[in-house]
Formats: C-alpha cells, structure tokens, sequence
C-alpha cells in the first residue's frame, strides 16, 4: 500500500467539466464523480431535482501524489472561489494493484 | 378582461393539475415526479411542438408574411433584453441586471405550448411556423445580456470570455438544438412522417403536458421560499413586464397585420421568461449573479401568472386590438 | 369456486406479465424495470384511477347510495385494524402487531385496479366512486394503528407523538393526495377533460398496467426470500384474513343492497394491503417494528394470492352471496 | 441497389432522428436523454416485438416452414462466431478475437426493429416467428466463443470457468427473458391479449423508436473518439462481415425458399452484432479483451451501416437473389 | 488549509428530514447529501430500488469543526440507536477559499 | 468511538456482485453501495450513460476492523489487478450505538 491523498470536490453540475479540465490539464490519471448530489452550503440549498438543471451539484474525488495536490491546490482554490463548491483533503493508503 | 376566458383557461385538466402541484407544497405532502422523468418530459414535449410545427411548415410552405414574423420574433428577442436592462439597473445591481434581462429576453416554450392549448380549446388555431419563431427568439437574449456585461461591467476577470465558446453554449444548446432539429425533421418528412409519429408526438401531447405542469407546479412552489430574496421590485417587474411585453407585441403584430392567433402567439413568446436555457448560460458565464433570484422570478412568478391570468388577458388584449 | 374464473382472470397479459417477473427473480436473469420508472408508472396508475373516477362521478352525481357506501368504506377501514390487532396480539410482539393491522387495514391500490381489469374482462361493471371509497379507506388504519399503540404499549418514548405531524402524514400522504386531487380535477371538468386526458390515462392505462405488473412480479418475489423473518403464523394470516375481510365486507355490501360490481370491488379492497403508504408511515412513527416483515406480507403474499386466487374468488362469492 | 431504397429509408422521422443524435455530439449540444430512459424504451422495444411476435405467431401456427428456418437461424448464430473468429486472429490476439466474434455472431434488436419499420413503409412482410430466429440468435454466439476461448487460451485463469453459472448467464440474461417471455405471453393471450397490449405496444412502437433512437444516434457518436482503439483492419471488419454474413444468410434463404421478407430480415440479424447482451457476457468472462473495441465497433461503425446502408442494401440483395 | 472534521453518516432515506433538520438545529450550515444508495448492516439488506419507498438509504456527509461535532454527537447516537445507521468520523483539510 | 479502517473501492458494475460475495464471504456484515458513478482510470472513460450498461463503475465502502482489512486485502489486489478498478483504506472513528 502507498501512502496518497485523496482530494473531494462538491461543485455545481454545470462546472463539472471545468473541474475535469482543470485536473486532466494538471496530469490527473484518475477521478471518480458522481452526478446530481445535493445539499447545502454558503449559496442556500441545491435543491438538486429541479427541472432547471441549475441547482445541482456533483461530488468527484481523485486519489493523486502529495506533489500533484500541491501543483493543482491554487487553481482549484481560484476555481471554488469563482464558483463556490467545497474541497476537502486527507491521507489514504491506496491499494497497489 | 371577460371572466369567462379566465374560467376557461383554468377550469382545463392541464392548468389545474399545476395548482395540484403548487398545493402539495403547501400541504407538505411529499408528491414528485422523480427525476429525470420530467426531464424526459420536457424534451420530448419540444420535440412534439418541432415535429408538429415542421408538419404544419411543410403544409404552409414559407411565404414572405413567415420571413416578416420571423424578422419581428428576432427584433423583439433583441430589444426585450435591452429595455429590460435599463429599467432593471435602477435598483439592481449590474451582474443580476443582466442574467434577469436575459431571462426575459428569451423565451418559455412550456408557456408557448399551454397558450396553444389554450388556443385549441376555445376553437382559434395560429400558424405552424410561430414555433420557429419561438425557437429564434430562445438564444439571443444570452449574447445581448453577455454584450450589456462587457460594455457595463469593469473589466476585471470577464476580459478572458470566449466568445466561440460563448456563441456555441447559446445557439447549441438542447433546447434549441432539438427544437430546431425536430422542426427540421417535421418539415421534411411532412405528412407521411406525421404519421409516423402522431401517435405518441401528436395524440399524447396534451395529457403529458398535463403530467409535466404537475412536476412544474411542484417546483415553481418549492422556489416560492425563496421570494423574500427576490424584494418587492423583482417581485414587481416579474408581473409588470410580461404584461408590457405583451402589449408591445400585440401593437406591433396588428401594425403589420398579423392574424389574431399568430400575434397571441407572439405576445405570449414576448411575455415568457426562460427558466432552464437562459440560467444554464447564465450560470456558466455570469456565475456572479445569483440563481435563487432570475430562476426563482422566472420560475415561480412570471410561469405561473402568465399560465394562469396571462394567456387570456393577451388573448384577450388581441381580440381588443385585432379586432374578434 | 368456478375455475374459468379463475383461468379467465390468469390468462390475461396484464397477470401473466407479473408471472413473468417472479419466474425473472428465480431465473436470476438480472431483469429489472430500473427506478424510478416504476415510480412514474404508479404515480401515473394513481391518476388515471382518479381521474377516471372523477369523470365517471361526474357522470352519475352523489346521491344517497353514494354516502352510505362511502360510510361503509370508512367503517372498514377502522374496524379491520382493529379485529386485525387482536388477532395478531395472539402471537407478535405489539409493534410488529401496530405495523401489520395498519397494513391490512389499509388498502392496496394495483390490486383495485387489477380487480377492475378483471371485472371489464369479463364484461362487468362497477361505480365509478368506488375510487372515492378507495381513498377514503387509505389512511385510517394508519391513525387506528397509531392509537392503538398509544393505549397498549407503556408510554416510554412513544410519549411525545407529534399528533398534527401524524394526521398531516396519514391524510397527505403522496397517494391519498394524487388520488384526491386527480378525482376533483375529473370530477371538476367532467367529460370535456376526460376528452383531453384520455389518449394518456384512459387508453395507455391497461397495458401501463402490463409493465407495472412485471415490475411488482420482481419485487415481490425478491422479497420471497425474507418469508423466512415473517413465520408460519404471519404467513398463514397473510392468506387468510384477505378471505376473512372480503366475506364480511360481501356480506354487509348485501345487507345494505350494494349492487354486485361494486360488492366485489368494496371486497377486494377490505382484502388487499397496503406496501406503499402505510409502510412508510410506519418505517416513521414504529420504528420498533420490522418492515422487513410486514412488507414482506403484504408484497410477496397478501398481493400475489388477491391478484391471482383471491379477485376471482371473491368475485365468485360475491356471485353466490348477491345472485348472480 | 437502387438510390430509391436509400433514400426511402433515410428520409423516415425514425432514420432522421438518429442523425440528429450524432449531429449532436459533433455540435456538442450537451443534448441527453437521461438514464434510465434509454434503458426503459429498450425494454419496452423489447416487449413490443415479443408480443407481437407471439400474437403473429398464435394466428399462423407453427409448421414445417416454421423449425426449418429456426435451424438455419441456429446454425448461422454458430458458423458466424466460428469463422470470424478465424478471421479476426489474422491481426487480434485471442482475447479481442472472441470478445469480437461473439459480438458478431450475436444479434442486435434494434437493427431488427428497423429493419422491419423499413419493411411495412415499403409495403412489404415477415412471418411474425421471425422473432423467435432473433431470440434463438441471441445467445449461442456467447458460448461458442467461450468454447474457442477454452482451446486456444493457454489454460492460465481460465480454468475455472464455472459452466453452469455460464449456461445461465447467456440464456437468463435480460435480453433474451423479456424476448422469450413476452413471445410466449403474446402467444398464449392471442388477439385478446393483443388488443388489451395494443395501445402501448403497438400503436406507441414506431414514435418510441424514433426516440430510442435518437439516443443511439448520441451513444454511437460518442463512442466514435474511440475510433484509433480499433484501427483500421477492425474498421474494415465492422463494415464488411455485416455485407458477407447479410450475403451468405440471403443465398441460404434463397436455397430453402424462404419468402423474401423472411429472408431479408434474416439477413439483417445475421448481419447485426450485438451491443448489449455480449458486450455484458464478455465483460463477465473475458475481461482480458478491451471493451472499448468491440463496443465501439458494433455500436459505433456496424449499427450506423445497417441502418442507413445496409438495411436497403440487404433488401435490395434479397430482391435479386430471390426475385421481386 | 484548515484541519476539520467529517461526518460520514448513512440514514434511511425516511430519517433523512430528521438528520438535516437535528444538523440545522446545531448550528451546521452546510452539508452534501446522496440521494438512494443501497447497503447492508444490523438490520439487514437496503434493497434499494424497492416500489415501497422504504428499504433505501442515502448518505450525507459534513465537514465542521471539531467543537460542532462534540455538540452533536450525542444526539446523533440517540437517532441511529432509533432509527438504525451509520455514523463515522475522520480528519480532513478543508481548502480556504 | 472507536477507531475502525474504512475500505473504499471503485469497480466495474458488472463486478460489483463479486466483489459482494468476496466481502461477505470474509464475514464483512455491513457495506454501502452507491451505483452507476462513472470516472476514469487507466482502462479510459467510464462514461456511465451507456445503453450496453458495461461502462459504469459501482462505489462501495465498508467500516471494519483492522483484522478484517488484512484478511480480505489480498483477494481484493487480486480482484482489482483482474477486473480494474481502485481501491483506498483510511482510519476513521466509528460512532457506536
Ligand atoms: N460544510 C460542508 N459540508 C459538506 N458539504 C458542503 C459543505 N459546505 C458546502 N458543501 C457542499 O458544497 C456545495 C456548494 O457549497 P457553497 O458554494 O458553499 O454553496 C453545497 O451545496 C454542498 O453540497
Ligand atoms: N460496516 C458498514 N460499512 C459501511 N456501511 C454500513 C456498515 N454498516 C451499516 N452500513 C450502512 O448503514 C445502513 C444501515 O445500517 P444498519 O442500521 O446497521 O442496518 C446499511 O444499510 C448500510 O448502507
Ligand atoms: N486516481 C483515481 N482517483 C479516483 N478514482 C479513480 C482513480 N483511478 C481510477 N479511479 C476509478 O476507478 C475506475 C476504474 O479504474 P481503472 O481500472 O484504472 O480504469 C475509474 O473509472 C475511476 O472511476
Ligand atoms: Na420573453
Ligand atoms: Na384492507
Ligand atoms: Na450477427
């Protein structure tokens, strides 16, 4: 097992694909996302199920190196700040395969 | 207004299964139509309007009173927007001018479609083509509002829009690429395609906008919550401009001599405010402005009055100018 | 009981399709109707039922016949939880008792219209506010169950029962409501909204009912496997107070002159159980009780044995008890 | 072949809108139809052609006619495996190769619904047990390509394959349970049955598929980027062996006088590959082989051909070799 | 990046009000739910996709201070010892924007 | 609270039963399943809309002890370095109740 970081993003539906960009431009191999969660946060409730398709979000996590999280975390930050959403950060033990 | 033109555009199984909907909420019961069920609803009630207005197009054929309502359907998606703006910045600030202006500068196609049920039901009909006009008036309003943004804003970080980007996220979207799309299809396959597809684009149309209206009364009650951060003057304007739009309309289609049913028409395009393609463009390319006011304006003010008093006071209006 | 009833009502797409989805589950062909369609489809069977149940209302009126059956609708559905928990008493703890006497005394809305698909098969008939009485009958057992617990179990934490929250969730609950609501909307716009409605709810309805069916043939049988939980003392009431239930309400239905279609149709509803409405209110209000228990009862028995042995049966009984 | 066919099965609503759906991706209108849908119209596809199948069925009987064309529908679903998979190993390790033939040994159902919506806007028929050849077809290819699998692989990892587990998987598996169960059920209910399924699954059929569709049109063309995976020698494959297999299945019809009809629409299935059943099978037992390739091949390259080209051209072929 | 608790916790989808509303009660401003999920513990299996509404899950996670989850961890062991389910804790970096 | 491993594992949806009955068969009693997210990885985009229903992962996690991690983890390398997929382990407090 080797010692990783595992990075979680909530952000809005609509700017998923940016996130994706974002991470894939930065050498990201690998992300898992899934659509249409909901919740809450400093911008009121994502009502999630709204035939608009604006109040959504999508969680997505990635599983990187300590030295890729330290290469994206600024952009992301600028990204959250833009946009709102949520990133937290911690250590896992990725499973060698 | 008469009272009998309001009784018969409520007293109608489509219109009243929306208040069903808004009372759930209040009552709590837990009702929903679950996604993406209304999702698939709503296109499949775009491309039922597409197929059947290419049906009627490819009947009619294109004349030149189509390219004069057509122009007029454009001219108005483009001004809308900019008055809207003006009067908007007088107590709002630039970037929710914009995203709101936009929002009433494009249009409602389930309001379009309930009007034409309206139509239906007391016995009128309008032109096949008015859902071209329709599908022309969605996407300008997007890049009049983006303009407003760049002449108005301070160029701090909207200096980077990309504007191919911009142009392809307004005239690209689903909506309109259905709508256009099944238009298309409509026209050229004509009757024989009609037939084809009537027995479920056609025969089941009115009883699934019944269902759809349901789902949209659910979730226009749901956003009432949030009115207390829309204010008194959105609250307002969501009521008052439909209604000036309308009338404009209305004014113009009989200086140009439209029918009576296609300038109804035309008013209710120019009185619809869009709640699901304007909020997407705006929310990718003006992420200042705040959803929980132009969706909840759109969403649970100008929809329901527009469905519920609207449609007949521009019927109505119509009759008045147009003459019966 | 005579068997081409019983053939009669089996060799039929709709039941066969339910077959079809249990036989699915002991195949293991990983055959699923994927949600929420299923969701949608009984939302949809909901309102075709209401609807249709209005128009026909509106047709016929309310006169005295109508209350005195909606009255014995109402006394059912009190009296049956009430003799159901006594029984019951005999052998479970008093929360799994609460739970599976609300769940009997409720009613189960596909099996209604199973029996009524039955009785047009075979050429019968049956009032149209029979819907009425259905709704009326959902949730009573509810309240009656809830009180129930509160006189016999020892007032620990059951004390703070939030009473207007209980009567809000028994009575708008998302069933009662839709039907509620879609039997005033027929009923309001008669046979002029019946005509607009019915290309979707009126025809589409019986083979809806074909796909539901295959969806509940795989739910039901997946719950088989939990039977092990419920016991032979459950499993035996499961099959046997439908039988009980359905006798009484044909016999009172004959002493008050109930005609035959709407005997057998008050029968089938005093025998079926709920597994939507009641399950989930109880899942809130006894969370001590073991759903895996009383759903499994109501799903993988009570609606198997009514949809296939017991609507024929009781139409049989009613035959012998009312004349044919 | 005659531009005629072409352009009759082209310029069709239900042609059209799968164009409409690539066009979509290459616009990149974010257009979707969201899961589970796609997923809800398959089955319901499904459903439709089995019990129409079964009703046509119930109305001819079964003959000699009858199993003789169910034989040589078997055989052919194991020749084709069998021979592409000789084929393929000229460039394709072993893995790909089965994974490969399997696919397009199997059937696709929709190139067969097409197929047949193409047949009644020409005028022309099949027998309704042509279904049935299309069930039969389904699975053998699965096994046979797991028994070349079991000669040629070195016996690694591959040794415990349990067989039971994969005799169930490839005949329980989803497709081929509602396609056998809904023939059996439309059999046995005959024209009764029929006119209670009628209104959803008959009436409703052609206007569905145009919406299946539509989302084939969005899954092909997305699959597209994945083109350089395949290359150009599978390229070639995807479009070729559809012609051979459509060829030999024609001149063997032709051999034992099947009518014109039933021999094109064999043609069409022996000519279609499969990209739903195998794909999950292959999956399951052969995660060696990468999915990306046979998926892209049978959705993206063959399933395009046959129903734009191939389809006429089949017919066409069917009518030189049989005789208009 | 500032150190930070998250609450992982899955609820019957029927408890879920009742989870939000004890979280809104305690001062917790935002959260991310997960509509539908399905599982297995004590109580047996969440089937998931039941017609019935009742044997389904969903997951809600939060990310608060330390303090805000000792101010609510009693009361949140009351709810899953009623209602069943499953409540974990774990460290994480939440990104400042 | 207790200090428990959490297992998370991003798989295939057509293996997700495997990895189900390799779970219950080390006498894991409690999981969590969330269906049909879509991500990438070394196998390419898992698009997670497909009418085929073969690109669509499956995310799981499970609570257990530390004992039970190590006697499952080798079947689950396995496991993964057949069918692909991603597995990661963190320490988490579990709530008891
Ligand atoms: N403290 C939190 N814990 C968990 N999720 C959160 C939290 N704050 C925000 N979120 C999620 O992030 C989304 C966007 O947050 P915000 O931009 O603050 O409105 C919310 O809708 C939530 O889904
Ligand atoms: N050890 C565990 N790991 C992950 N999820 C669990 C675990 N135990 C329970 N769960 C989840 O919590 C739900 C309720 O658990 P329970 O109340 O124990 O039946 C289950 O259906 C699972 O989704
Ligand atoms: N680094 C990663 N971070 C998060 N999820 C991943 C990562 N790598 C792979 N995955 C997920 O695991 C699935 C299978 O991975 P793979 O077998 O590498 O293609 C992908 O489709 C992703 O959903
Ligand atoms: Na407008
Ligand atoms: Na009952
Ligand atoms: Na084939």
């Amino acid at each position: 097992m080797k010692r990783m970081k595992k990075i979680e993003v909530v952000i809005d539906t609509i700017h998923l694909e940016h996130l994706i960009s974002l991470l894939e431009n930065r050498g990201f191999t690998g992300y898992t996302v899934i659509k249409d969660v909901y919740g809450k946060g400093e911008r009121g409730l994502m009502i999630g199920d709204e035939v608009t398709g604006v109040f959504q979000n999508s969680y997505l996590f990635t599983i990187c190196e300590e030295q890729q999280l330290n290469d994206v975390i600024e952009d992301l930050r600028k990204m959250l700040k833009k946009y709102g959403g949520v990133c937290i950060v911690s250590d896992v033990d990725w499973l060698i395969h | 207004m008469s009272l009998d033109l309001l009784i018969q555009n409520v007293l109608n199984p489509v219109i009243l299964f929306f208040f069903l909907g808004v009372l759930s909420i209040f009552l709590r019961t837990g009702l929903e139509i679950p996604q993406p069920i209304p999702k698939f609803i709503s296109l499949y009630l775009l491309m039922s309007i597409g197929l059947h207005g290419g049906y009627e197009l490819s009947k009619s054929g294109l004349d030149f009173y189509v390219f004069k309502v057509l122009g007029l359907a454009l001219l108005m998606a483009i001004v809308v927007p900019i008055y809207s703006f003006f009067i908007l910045r007088l107590k709002v600030d630039i970037y929710n001018a914009v995203a709101i202006a936009a929002t009433y500068g494009s249009i409602s196609a389930v309001t379009f479609i309930t009007a034409v049920n309206f139509l239906q039901s007391i016995g009128d009909s309008y032109s096949g083509f008015m859902v071209a006009a329709m599908t022309l008036m969605e996407s300008p309003a997007i890049i009049i509002g983006l303009i407003l943004l760049n002449i108005f804003a301070k160029k701090s970080d909207n200096g980077n829009l990309d504007v191919k980007e911009l142009l392809r996220e307004s005239f690209f979207n689903p909506s309109v690429y259905i709508l256009t799309g099944s238009l298309l299809i409509g026209f050229i396959t004509g009757e024989k395609g009609w037939k084809v597809v009537d027995p479920l684009f056609g025969q089941l149309f009115k009883p699934m906008l019944a269902f759809f209206l349901l789902d949209m009364g659910i979730v226009a009650a749901r956003r009432l919550s949030e009115l207390k951060k829309v204010g008194m003057f959105l609250v307002a304007f969501a009521i008052i401009i439909p209604i000036i739009n309308a009338t404009i309309a209305i004014l113009i289609a009989s200086s140009v001599g439209m029918t009576k049913g296609d300038a109804f028409v035309f008013a209710v395009l120019c009185a619809s405010a869009s709640y699901i393609a304007v909020p997407a463009a705006m929310r990718l390319s003006v992420p200042e402005a705040n959803p929980s006011i132009y969706v909840t304006m759109a969403l649970a003010l100008t929809f329901p009055f527009n469905i519920s008093v609207g449609i007949p006071l521009y019927y109505w209006l119509a009759n008045k100018i147009l003459g019966g």
